[in-house]
């Protein structure tokens, strides 16, 4: 590992802001994570890595989209995390945390969940590790992401609906938190992003790296070269960091986290509402859920509500090495909004035949901005606009997720709204 | 351990002490002013207000819903330091808030301009839920300068290392969580209270239990345990959110509580003096 | 090809029963299989294998099923087709035929759907192409699969509802001949299972017969040596021809079609229905879709209305070489019913974390009714029971798909039933 | 050739012969031997008779909805053969079925039960609709025991070899499909039809053309176009299925039909007799 920064954050992020009677619990995953995960002790590593391949489905491809190409006038390769079991790269994680607790000797799991995709992907991993498994999930949350409450019961997972506040994903990890600080003898917190207290965000991030790990070999093997930039989506970011991590020494290649930008990136400070998710590209430092990083929050420092179509990515804070990242000046945080991230759903959906995560659709509504053709100069040489000469000609998007979770939402949002991309979506009979 | 601070103070004189816990702006800050008024007369020793944060992770329901309250209210920071300025009390008062809430005040993420505001207004202490030691030495610091107590949590699972280093830290109190989980009244004194209470005893500082405390026979119990103290919120929240006229119920409960705590403590010899 | 037949037929079945309209469109096929994929003209297989690994997400995994494994006292292995692109096996026959289309000429593409698996596969596969696609389906199947006909769309296809008969798989694919033998000189028909006028059978096995060729290699690199047994679940028959291709010439491997038991094997004479659909089982022969092949037929040879909770198993045909393997006794028809189905469903969702298609959970149904508790002799000697015996003591089992499609169907069947393995589906404020 | 069967000389001396499609059982068997009365005394050289099938997968819509009803009011291919029995009309009687029905007649799959049975009604031929030329020899040869013509389809994609194969073992007519698609009544006459009778001129047996023909301006421009005879199917079932007294109705449709037909006729010279 080459962090450059101390044991416990990136600069000054990061960090253990949590209630006392969880340090020790922090104390010991750190110590099973160097062992287990750093040192491969007892061979962990290796069957994570071949839990992940058998189960998990990996490695996923890298594949070259030939109309994207053909679009965006520069190599496009989209690494296919959508095809990992559950339907995006959350398993990653999820499997690599619920085998940690095994070898742990804890005896129960408990994560929160938004959208559901974090908590899908720990139900499966816990079945398959035959470990209980409890999710929560803010009640509203419940309620508009039923298939996924489905899933995890059909997995064998306890959901349990959060009622306070608005009923989404903060309120589900402060209920998973007080669950935890409860609990916390005998059951794991799998974190669903690389947010959260040491160790949390360089260990989500190591079982991420396999994104960005295998990636990296395929383009060479596949292009011949390093791409010139790495797009991926960032939500709480551990996509975003897996796909990353292994580019982060390779200072010609570009990294860019899309953020949602939700319907504008103005904050209604009167209603403590940012109205979309974009907190690297517009927050400030501050401390949530045991880390210190950049958040939505107010001047005085209540946290904001966010907002995004895109369920996994509604979230105020963000993973504290992006903080840190985006700081040096190593990752360009940018921004795209729901209408721009429907239109490349559609896009791609039509172009290639790949029904992308709303998340991941924010990564391939950047390089629309970009590289598109409204992007360039009209007249007939195509002069390149600044973005677009900035992504280069050799561009990796991470496809973190496959899109059929979204597929109500898309319809809804694309009815309100004039998209370039989106098919007229008849209404047949009901 | 140079001069006893006003919160030691407060305990060793007071003792078996009682600390009550209510949330600012609860339901508003005009009535914060009068339960703080109340439970003052009802013999609460030290008492700590909750300023507002939207993500209180360390709460249970019931001051989850008094900080919404709060919230909704409209208390920010600086409401919240304009009532304490105003307030006059027998009892020192304590700020009990969320690390965030605290680094945010002023115009950059810091902790002085905080700690300096708290220190005007004449509150004697801080208590942070989600600041262990580790993260700690900025607001240590800050603390130090402007003559205020920081005051750490022991919990039911800090021990060995861990424990050594918190109490080379403390100053006021050990605030010692009577069992694991989130605040909240409940019926009975846990076992990890006795647990707890025993491997500090070693530790020449006052220790008050707080975390399910709610009626006069906890507080003996807990008193007969060897805490120096006990901690009281969600009980309070309590009546505040269902009494008609809470002040009055403030008191009274208030008393109780004293009473309680007194009984525990005659069977238990006064605690040495340093 | 080691077929034992001759060039158009496997034994008695098959052949090329249509229009006169469609011969030539046949015969220009047929010289197109041979030349593209059975001598890989041009290079089209590899262009095939190509698309299939990066689009496609091959090779699919082949894991043992540790639960399984122990709960059924032999081992085994899962085939994990479930991890197509897609959600499962469809795509290795649709992205073939579609890109054979390409390799022909072709301009436009149809199909027929019965639960959308198949049409979403070609549409998926015709975006990927660049080819116009339109897809016939049921009306009675639009409406009760929304989110496939929703994903048809996205991807850029027409879905053509067909309002005759009872507005299922079999009046869609009457609909899709129909359009075909109008625009038979520029379109290809993909077809959705091993069925059909020759070469369809041969040409679905083959590009399916990855499946077989995958899965025979890994064992033998996993547990060291050929199954016992292979099992899958037989509607049309494409997962299971392509599950047993690559095992037939190995004798001493048993090879179980389950089909769908339905709620029984008995006939409904008076109405003309088959509360099933064990065409392998229960079938006589006749003439169906261009083939002659087993049939759920009346005396006087109308095609039975078929039942299955799975949809993608609802059709009273099947593949001609199905019905000849197991007139010859090489494969063995066996059935499990709705209700060992769904139980199955549950089961693997719950001990293994992945939920099958309610199609794939058929073949699982039978390993429990086969090796399961109950069929095993109480007495604490465990003496196996004959079927089980059969199965041996290495079992692949193909798990031709994932189940988020069938959630709304298994939640409505299993809230009438009392299955052992269901978890009890609590219902959250609506 | 040897001698020309029933329908070859019902054609060859009728010239230009009208071929009437109606489906058997629509609505009832009853109903359907008065129509084919009817279609008889107007003019109808030759009567195609629907035994319905319940996968139709080259019918149009017309089409498959009078199978629709005939299935739902109980016809059997036994009930079927009934009715045939007792029909007494002057031009030669075909089933058009498909292939499944004809298989399953009798206790095996075999073709054998339905082609006696067939002949033994007095039917003089069979057009199978999904039986191509390569499959067709078993049906070949039972028609052959017994009699019966088995017509083949020429399709638009019809061509060379292909063409030659079923041109030899063509009995009665060539059934010309004037164009791609299904059956069904059209408003035009297509370029394919011209092209088909082109490609099948130099064969010696009489060309029916059908698919889509509704008036008798069309039958007058396919025999024009140097067909012996036109069939016309979906515009008859139209008259069934939308007008009260569908028989005057088919009378008439028949009289229409093969006076287009004959009007067509005066422009050609009369096909050389072999
Ligand atoms: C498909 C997909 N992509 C991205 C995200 C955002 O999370 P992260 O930023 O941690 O990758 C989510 C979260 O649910 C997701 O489901
Ligand atoms: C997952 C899955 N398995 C199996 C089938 C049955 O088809 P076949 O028998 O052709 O494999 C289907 C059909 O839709 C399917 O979706």
């Amino acid at each position: 590992m080459s962090d450059s920064d101390n044991k416990t954050s990136f600069g000054a992020y990061g960090g253990q802001y949590v209630p006392e009677a969880l340090m020790p619990a922090l104390e010991e995953l750190e110590d099973a994570y160097e062992r287990y995960v750093l040192e491969n002790e007892d061979g962990f590593m290796d069957d994570f890595r071949a839990r992940m391949r058998e189960f998990g489905g990996r490695p996923t491809p890298l594949q070259r989209a030939d109309r994207l190409s053909e679009r965006y006038d520069c190599e496009v390769y989209l690494k296919r995390e959508d095809l990992v079991h559950g339907g995006a790269h959350k398993l990653n994680n999820a499997l690599g945390q619920v085998l940690l607790a095994k070898y742990m000797g804890k005896e129960r799991i408990i994560a929160e969940t938004g959208a559901g995709q974090h908590g899908t992907a720990t139900a499966m991993a816990a079945a398959h590790l035959e470990m209980p498994c409890e999710i929560y999930m803010g009640r509203t949350d419940v309620n508009r992401q039923r298939p996924n409450v489905y899933r995890m019961r059909m997995n064998g997972a306890a959901v349990n609906p959060v009622d306070t506040g608005r009923g989404t994903l903060k309120e589900a990890i402060n209920a998973t938190l007080r669950d935890w600080s409860k609990s916390v003898e005998t059951t794991h917190y799998v974190i669903g992003s690389v947010v959260g207290p040491h160790p949390f965000p360089k260990m989500v991030r190591d079982f991420q790296s396999v994104i960005g790990t295998e990636a990296r070999e395929q383009i060479r093997e596949q292009a011949g070269r390093l791409p010139d930039s790495v797009l991926a989506c960032a939500g709480g970011g551990s996509n975003t960091m897996g796909a990353f991590h292994a580019f982060v020494g390779d200072e010609d290649v570009g990294l860019y986290a899309v953020e949602a930008g939700g319907s504008t990136l103005e904050i209604d400070e009167e209603r403590g509402v940012a109205p979309n998710s974009a907190t690297l590209s517009t927050g400030t430092d501050g401390v949530l859920h045991g880390a210190m990083t950049k958040l939505l929050q107010s001047g005085d420092g209540q946290i904001m509500e966010s907002h995004s179509v895109s369920a996994g990515l509604d979230y105020a804070g963000v993973g504290p090495e992006l903080s840190y990242l985006v700081d040096i000046g190593r990752v360009t945080p940018v921004s795209v909004d729901d209408e721009a991230a429907l239109d490349a759903f559609h896009r791609l959906s039509r172009l290639e035949g790949i029904i992308p995560a709303l998340e991941s659709s924010h990564a391939l509504g950047y390089l629309e901005r970009a590289a598109g053709p409204a992007a360039d100069d009209a007249s007939g040489q195509r002069p390149r606009a600044e973005e677009h000469e900035n992504l280069g000609d050799l561009v990796v998007v991470n496809v973190s997720g496959r899109g059929d979770k979204d597929l109500e939402t898309v319809l809804e949002e694309t009815e309100k709204r004039d998209l370039e991309a989106a098919p007229d979506v008849e209404v047949f009979d009901r | 351990m140079t001069t006893d601070s006003d919160i030691e103070r407060a305990i060793r004189e007071n003792h078996p002490a009682l600390i009550a816990y209510i949330t600012a702006g609860d339901p508003t800050l005009e009535e914060t002013a009068e339960y703080v008024e109340a439970l003052d007369r009802g013999g609460a020793d030290l008492i700590e207000l909750g300023l507002p944060f939207s993500e209180p992770i360390a709460e249970g329901p019931t001051i989850q819903a008094a900080i919404n309250r709060s919230l909704e209210a409209g208390t920010t920071p600086d409401s919240f330091f304009e009532l304490v300025d105003d307030l006059d009390v027998e009892a020192p008062l304590l700020v009990m808030t969320y690390y965030n809430m605290i680094l945010q005040y002023g115009s950059e993420p810091a902790v002085e301009p905080f700690v300096e505001r708290a220190a005007d207004a004449g509150l004697a202490g801080i208590i942070v839920p989600d600041l262990p030691a580790e993260e700690s030495e900025p607001l240590r610091e800050a603390c130090e300068d402007h003559g205020l107590d920081l005051v750490f949590i022991v919990a039911p699972t800090t021990d060995g290392e861990r424990l050594e280093t918190i109490m080379s830290q403390v100053s006021g109190f050990a605030y010692v969580q009577a069992r694991l989980g989130t605040t909240g009244a409940r019926a009975d004194v846990s076992g990890a209270t006795h647990d707890s209470l025993t491997r500090l005893s070693e530790y020449d500082v006052p220790k008050a239990v707080g975390f399910g405390v709610s009626e006069g026979d906890h507080a003996a119990e807990i008193v007969e345990a060897g805490a120096d103290g006990v901690i009281v919120g969600s009980a309070l929240v309590d009546l505040i959110a269902e009494k008609e006229g809470p002040a009055t119920a403030l008191e009274a409960k208030a008393e109780e509580l004293k009473a309680g705590a007194r009984r525990g403590a005659e069977d238990v010899p006064e605690p040495e003096q340093p």
